[in-house]
């Protein structure tokens, strides 16, 4: 930095919020009474004391353009008095309180190609990771397959035909920066890292990365003379997690490096407890730009929901309740014994009971 | 530069095609088709217009990175004067391939609590972005950052003192506190149990040193949802769950009820409602819905349906669940719930929390090893030696059942 | 052996059953129709082909003489035609076609000092283990805390006035021959063994006494010139497993092996899953020869249960129903942090939802 | 010789105190009160009867541990010729004190599986034991076996000739297979869907070796339960629980139903079968009670409570559950499902069994650790491990859900 500062940082943590309300929001803060969903991305809420908020949600591609954002700028100078918030998915949101702005809204954001929808019993934004565009350890592109997917689940989106809330996430690498959710498309690994021994020495703390690895695989060993690790082959289960803390350790394969498909996780408390999800599919290829192996199978599976799936019964209440043998048949999917838990807690995933389905 | 080689060109001729600017990204174009907005339309119509040599390298390895399907980008330590993080530096692997994204560093840029913006501020943070960045820009990382996408080193300080002028700060990266994320709360949503908002921002604001200066065992991520639908997703993604939460019964407006029964019929009333009530807690009696608070266990399931005519009770705050995670070495965690009922209401009850905030991340970093999260500290030593570390009084709230095995150690 | 063996061993296995099946048994094996409770203790069976079969149950010490056993044999005789059988839960059964022998047979086991019962909703016989009358390794006299406790439990052995089945179960050590029950009496020690150095090295397989730790606390080392093992009492959390392996390792103690109280195991498939059971209440004195605070416990749970069950509904079945918060409350007992489990799947049991009553 | 001294002495002459022969035993006499069948009256009554100073020594040294609250046995190896287990040998340690019990050893019998008797062969027994042994038998340990307890060893071998003569045989005990145990099933009740004592017989009989010469890693217990209401307790007391399930649709007698129903009521069908039905799969439809199988889940529930009405369907067998113990080391194991269905009917049928059950034993005695049970083993290992090493496939049915985690070995 060669620069001569002017500037004293301030240390102001997260961005003061009075500033960014609506004024309908700040004047009913904490007021409000209730809601209802108008049509697909189209939410009311009324106040105690009668005010009434329209929001328009719609979907953006995460990864925006500064003219992309100054469009939606526009959009909410004209009409949500110039404010807007984004949710935790991706989508934008612009409040207001003059209904006819509505339709408005839907059109101009439908002109500048946002779909509106988002809200309510459909398929909502898919949780975006970093993947090529940006991350250093990623076996894939999540915002492409995102995108592809998204491509062909729009009307899932733009529609209120689901049994209930969809969540979705794509994560470029095991580790899942996705998250829990109802189906979630992860990146699995199937053979153990190529170690690039002559720059691991330099460039990584062996002991750092020797903890790391979950299965204890990982030990010290000089390489053609110089100190460097090795790995276990039939302890290591391709998880990836030393490459995370040794770029070294080349996990990722252009071939080898697979999609695996999850479903059934839940966040919320609402009826069942929150969920961690299952292994449904794996061997899946990594084939860009458009992955459409993966896209057939998350179809799968929202065909087999949307059409068995009871009114606000999540993805995994609704495996509960007609069980994974079911869900497996419905879907078309095949269980194999990857999928036995073979992990911790594995034993309490084992049917420890004559419970059984025909 | 890059030329496609996969024998996969297509005859027909896209938009970006007629465009001079930039090399063929025949694979990325792919990308353009189809009716969910693209982000590398987006991308290739910035580049065209503002004609950054930085955007024209991000297409072409990114385009090679489909290619080849091999990520080539390392991480880098770049950071802004004073803070020991905020920055997500990356720097090429193929740089002598592809110079023009030799660097396409992040700023990790703390949005407001909830995610609202007025249009001034944003066209703002686009304008100085646009100035000394990419003009790229992530609405938002999964953390709830707005990741501003693609800066060089050189330019860093810059541009953070630009934007930090404008009122913003970095957000967390690396063994700190991180950045935090909170639902719509009380803003917008009638559920809302406590002020998301507001104790988001005071508790951010009070830890603002820990997310700029990595010091921890390993990261540590706020999430505050105003209610158990946990609209932030805080029980696998964050290390303290912060859910709003009520201790009476469930507000009833009676009319309202059958309204609503009225409208969707009473087999609606029991096939919706009561029978997904997970404790059976709702009964009908002589066509009126009648609940048990002593057996409700705050799901929101029959809120949410009738939002209208149901409220969570008047004495409100928050349940603490701490230790939620993703998958790393020892599999996904959810937080475990620590406080049953905490009351959010005044300052001092901000600061009871702020307080045995500290007193937990203290005796995190006194018995958790390197790389390491509060949760898996936790299962490692045990929640009953976590509770006697932090002082809190165990309770049959924190289990789904007292232990199934004599194994534990009491001496009388 | 000095005596000359005239016999050679028939290794037979189990005994035959044939001969020991009363006639409409074997005349109606496999075509059972239905049954009914006709009261305490009295089952009647009727047969595809309309056979009936009155089955009186009633209980015993388990540990017979012979002098009572042949009592029994005298009343099959009479009135059962010479058969009789025993249940998984050591009642006696008697089974005759003709009514009128049904209350014959009440009446002479009442005589005999047996009560008739335990069958149906209702505390059955207490499953039995050694204690101090025969085995190796307890802390406690399972057979005297049985006869206390059956003593206060007579009555809701002899009517039906339990919600469902009430199974009781009293272990003598941690090992807990008893297996999982409604609610178990099961010995918990509180010390580190003391370890008789002297005697170590020539009675035990040390290799075999530091593999039956369940958390590593035992190593060889040298004592007194001997070779003999030490515990770290840090870990040790006085499970008594090695002590089963090397009766060097002491582990029971006149004061400080103490009862422990578990509740809601269920080994049937019947609604739920079988579960293992819970501790509830712990540090209870081992008081020979009634135990009164073992029987005041287990009497709380019981009156709890008996007032809030549903008719078919377990111990466990009924907690889960009203949350062990409630549990608590209603028997008067008391949570405390040794009930967190801290064992190897002790995650699995944490609350990671926002569920919650109170 | 053994004076009670704790002080406790009751002024109350008991009717033991009047007998000559025993020592007084004040502790265990308060044992004699109360209306459940006091042990203590029964041993003190055959010890008047029969003199037997071994019983005396019993008593004494009984006494003696409930004063002391210590027990007093030891371990000692005692078997009979040929045989490597089915005696519990036990040797007091204060026989200087009390040697009148200074040997108290115990045979496992097993007895006819369902543990069915006629009094003929129940007498004979008496008659043996009470020539050789104390007189005092246990009816039945818990793994289900007779235990004739209180013998010397010089009389061992004499009095398990005579009893082996009869028509009995020991049962197991230390690393062998051992006693199975079975419920009444096919002989009294209508729920069994095989023959639980034949199959008991059957395998019993063709591991017979294996139970009297312990050479496995461990314990090996079957038990046989007719249904799934498993009155053996397989599911988390045995290593390999059998228990008879059912292929098709429960079998309704709806006549029977009507009847019920008229009898109980409709609320009862409602709140006592419907919704106790743990997959919600009753339906009542226009007052009638529908079944839907595909989603019944073979609890037994509602056959419990309507026998007359419902029974299991007619395409019958067993479904296995593997690696079902108690506590040591690991916590209680419930039997794992590695089985779904298998037929029970032919001969060949038992044989197939009996020969998965080979293998499976023999895979665990090739990968099994000593003093390890079977379940403990399949943890270890793995269940996919365990399903190759012997050959079973994979399927849904052995899970509650599929992983959670990604932590496995897949190559393609
Ligand atoms: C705007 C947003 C919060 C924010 O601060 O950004 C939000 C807003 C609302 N949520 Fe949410 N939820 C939002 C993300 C979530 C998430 C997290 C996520 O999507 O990543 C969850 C947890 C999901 C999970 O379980 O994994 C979530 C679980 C719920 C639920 C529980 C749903 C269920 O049955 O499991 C409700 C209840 C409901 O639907 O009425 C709810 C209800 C609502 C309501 C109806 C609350 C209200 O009265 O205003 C809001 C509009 C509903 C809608 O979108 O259908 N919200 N909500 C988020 C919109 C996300 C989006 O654009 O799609
Ligand atoms: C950028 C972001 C994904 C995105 O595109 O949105 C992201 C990207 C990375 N995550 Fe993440 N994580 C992001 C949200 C998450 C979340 C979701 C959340 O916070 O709600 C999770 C799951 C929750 C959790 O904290 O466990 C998450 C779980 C991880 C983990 C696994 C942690 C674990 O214990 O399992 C790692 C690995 C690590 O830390 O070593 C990780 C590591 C990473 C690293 C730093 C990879 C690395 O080790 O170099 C990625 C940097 C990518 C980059 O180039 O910027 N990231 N990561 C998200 C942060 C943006 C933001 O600040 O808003
Ligand atoms: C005789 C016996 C089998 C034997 O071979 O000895 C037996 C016999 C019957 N059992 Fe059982 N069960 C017997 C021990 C068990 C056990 C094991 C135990 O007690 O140790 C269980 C598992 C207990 C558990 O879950 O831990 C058991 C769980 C059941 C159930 C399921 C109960 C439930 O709702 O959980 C039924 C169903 C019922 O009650 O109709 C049942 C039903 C029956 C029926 C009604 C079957 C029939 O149609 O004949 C028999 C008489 C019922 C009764 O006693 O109320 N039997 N039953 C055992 C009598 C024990 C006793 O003397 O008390
Ligand atoms: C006699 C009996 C209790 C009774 O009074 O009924 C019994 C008594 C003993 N059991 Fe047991 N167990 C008896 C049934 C059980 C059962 C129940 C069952 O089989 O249904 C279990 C639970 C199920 C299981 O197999 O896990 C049982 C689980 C144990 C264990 C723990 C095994 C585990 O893996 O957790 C041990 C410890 C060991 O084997 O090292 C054990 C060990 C013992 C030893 C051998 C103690 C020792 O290590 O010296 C006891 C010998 C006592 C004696 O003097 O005879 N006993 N034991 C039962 C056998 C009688 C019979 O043959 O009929
Ligand atoms: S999921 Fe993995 S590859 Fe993708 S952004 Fe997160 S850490 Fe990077
Ligand atoms: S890939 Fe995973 S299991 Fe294999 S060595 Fe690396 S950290 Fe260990
Ligand atoms: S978490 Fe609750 S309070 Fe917050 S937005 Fe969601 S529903 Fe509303
Ligand atoms: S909030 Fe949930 S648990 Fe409580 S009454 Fe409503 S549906 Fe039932
Ligand atoms: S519970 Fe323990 S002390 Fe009692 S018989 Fe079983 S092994 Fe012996
Ligand atoms: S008592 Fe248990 S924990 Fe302690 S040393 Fe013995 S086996 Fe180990
Ligand atoms: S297990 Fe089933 S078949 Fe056997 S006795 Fe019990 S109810 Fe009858
Ligand atoms: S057997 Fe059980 S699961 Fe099947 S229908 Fe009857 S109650 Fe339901």
């Amino acid at each position: 930095m060669n620069t001569k500062r002017t500037w004293k940082t301030v240390e102001s943590g997260p961005r003061d919020y009075q500033e960014a309300l609506h004024p309908v929001v700040r004047k009913n803060y904490g007021k409000w009474h209730y809601h209802e969903m108008l049509k697909p991305g189209v939410l009311k809420h009324v106040a105690e004391n009668g005010d009434i908020l329209f929001t328009v949600r719609a979907g953006t591609p995460r990864q925006d353009s500064v003219d992309l954002i100054r469009r939606i700028c526009d959009i909410a100078d004209k009409y949500a008095d110039g404010y807007l918030r984004f949710t935790v998915r991706n989508n934008v949101e612009f409040m207001t309180s003059d209904e006819t702005n509505v339709e408005l809204l839907i059109k101009e954001l439908t002109a500048i190609g946002l779909p509106v929808g988002g809200a309510g019993p459909c398929v909502s934004a898919i949780a975006h990771t970093q993947g090529w565009l940006h991350c250093d350890i990623p076996a894939t592109d999540a915002s492409g397959v995102v995108k592809a997917l998204m491509d062909s689940l729009i009307d899932d989106f733009k529609s209120l035909r689901m049994p209930s809330k969809v969540r979705l996430s794509t994560s470029c690498c095991a580790i899942n920066c996705g998250g829990q959710v109802d189906i979630a498309i992860v990146v699995k690994h199937t053979r153990p890292p190529r170690i690039n021994h002559e720059i691991l020495g330099n460039i990584c703390e062996m002991p750092k990365v020797v903890a790391r690895c979950p299965v204890a695989a990982i030990r010290p060993e000089v390489v053609n003379d110089k100190p460097s690790l090795i790995v276990d082959n039939d302890k290591c289960m391709y998880c990836g997690a030393c490459f995370g803390a040794c770029p070294a350790m080349e996990i990722n394969h252009p071939e080898h490096s697979k999609f695996a498909i999850w479903v059934g996780g839940k966040n919320s408390n609402a009826r069942s407890k929150p969920s961690v999800m299952s292994l449904v599919a794996h061997n899946l290829p990594n084939n860009p730009p458009r992955w459409p192996e993966v896209t057939q199978v998350v179809g799968q599976i929202l065909a087999a929901f949307k059409k068995e799936g009871r009114p606000w019964e999540r993805m995994g209440e609704w495996i509960a309740r007609v069980g994974w043998k079911h869900f497996f048949e419905a879907t078309g999917l095949v269980f194999d014994k990857d999928m036995i838990d073979s992990y911790r807690h594995a034993r309490t995933t084992f049917n420890q009971s004559a419970h059984l389905r025909f | 530069m890059i030329k496609a080689n996969n024998g996969n060109e297509t005859e027909k001729v896209t938009a970006s095609q007629e465009n001079t600017f930039l090399n063929p990204t025949p694979m990325l174009d792919e990308l353009e088709n189809g009716l969910w907005p693209s982000f590398i339309s987006g991308l290739k119509e910035l580049a065209e217009r503002t004609r950054k040599p930085i955007l024209r390298g991000l297409l072409d390895q990114l385009e090679y990175s489909y290619q080849t399907k091999t990520g080539y980008w390392q991480g880098s330590l770049v950071t802004v004067h004073g803070y020991g993080s905020g920055v997500v530096g990356r720097r090429s692997m193929i740089k002598d391939k592809i110079p023009e994204a030799a660097e396409f560093h992040t700023f990790r840029v703390q949005p407001a609590p909830g995610l609202h913006y007025n249009t001034k501020m944003l066209r703002n943070l686009c304008d100085t972005w646009e100035k000394h960045g990419s003009g790229l820009i992530a609405l938002h990382g999964q953390t709830g950052d707005i990741m501003l996408q693609g800066i060089e080193e050189a330019k860093v300080q810059e541009c953070f003192d630009e934007i930090n002028q404008a009122g913003w700060d970095l957000g967390g990266a690396g063994a700190a506190m991180r950045s935090a994320a909170s639902c719509v709360g009380p803003a917008r949503c009638e559920h809302a149990c406590y002020d998301t908002l507001k104790l988001h921002y005071k508790t951010l604001t009070h830890f603002v040193s820990e997310i700029h200066r990595p010091q921890y065992n390993y990261k540590f991520k706020f999430k505050f949802s105003g209610c158990p639908n946990d609209c932030t997703n805080s029980i696998f993604r964050s290390d303290m769950a912060v859910i709003g939460m009520w201790k009476d019964s469930i507000q009833v407006d009676a009319a309202a009820v059958q309204t609503w029964i009225d409208k969707n019929s009473i087999d609606s009333l029991v096939n919706i409602v009561i029978n997904n009530c997970p404790t059976r807690a709702i009964l009908l009696k002589k066509g009126k819905m009648v609940i048990d608070n002593k057996n409700c266990i705050r799901c929101m399931h029959c809120i949410n349906v009738m939002p209208q005519a149901l409220s969570p009770g008047k004495e409100r705050g928050v349940t603490l669940l701490l230790g939620g995670k993703n998958v790393l070495k020892v599999g996904t965690m959810g937080g475990t719930m620590i406080v049953p009922f905490h009351k959010m209401e005044t300052d001092e009850d901000v600061q009871n929390f702020i307080h045995l905030s500290e007193t937990i991340i203290e005796w995190w970093n006194d018995n958790g090893f390197d790389h390491e999260r509060i949760g898996e500290t936790i299962e490692r030593v045990g929640l009953k030696q976590f509770l006697d570390g932090v002082g809190l009084e165990a309770s049959i709230d924190m289990v789904t059942q007292p232990r199934s095995n004599p194994y534990y150690k009491s001496e009388y």
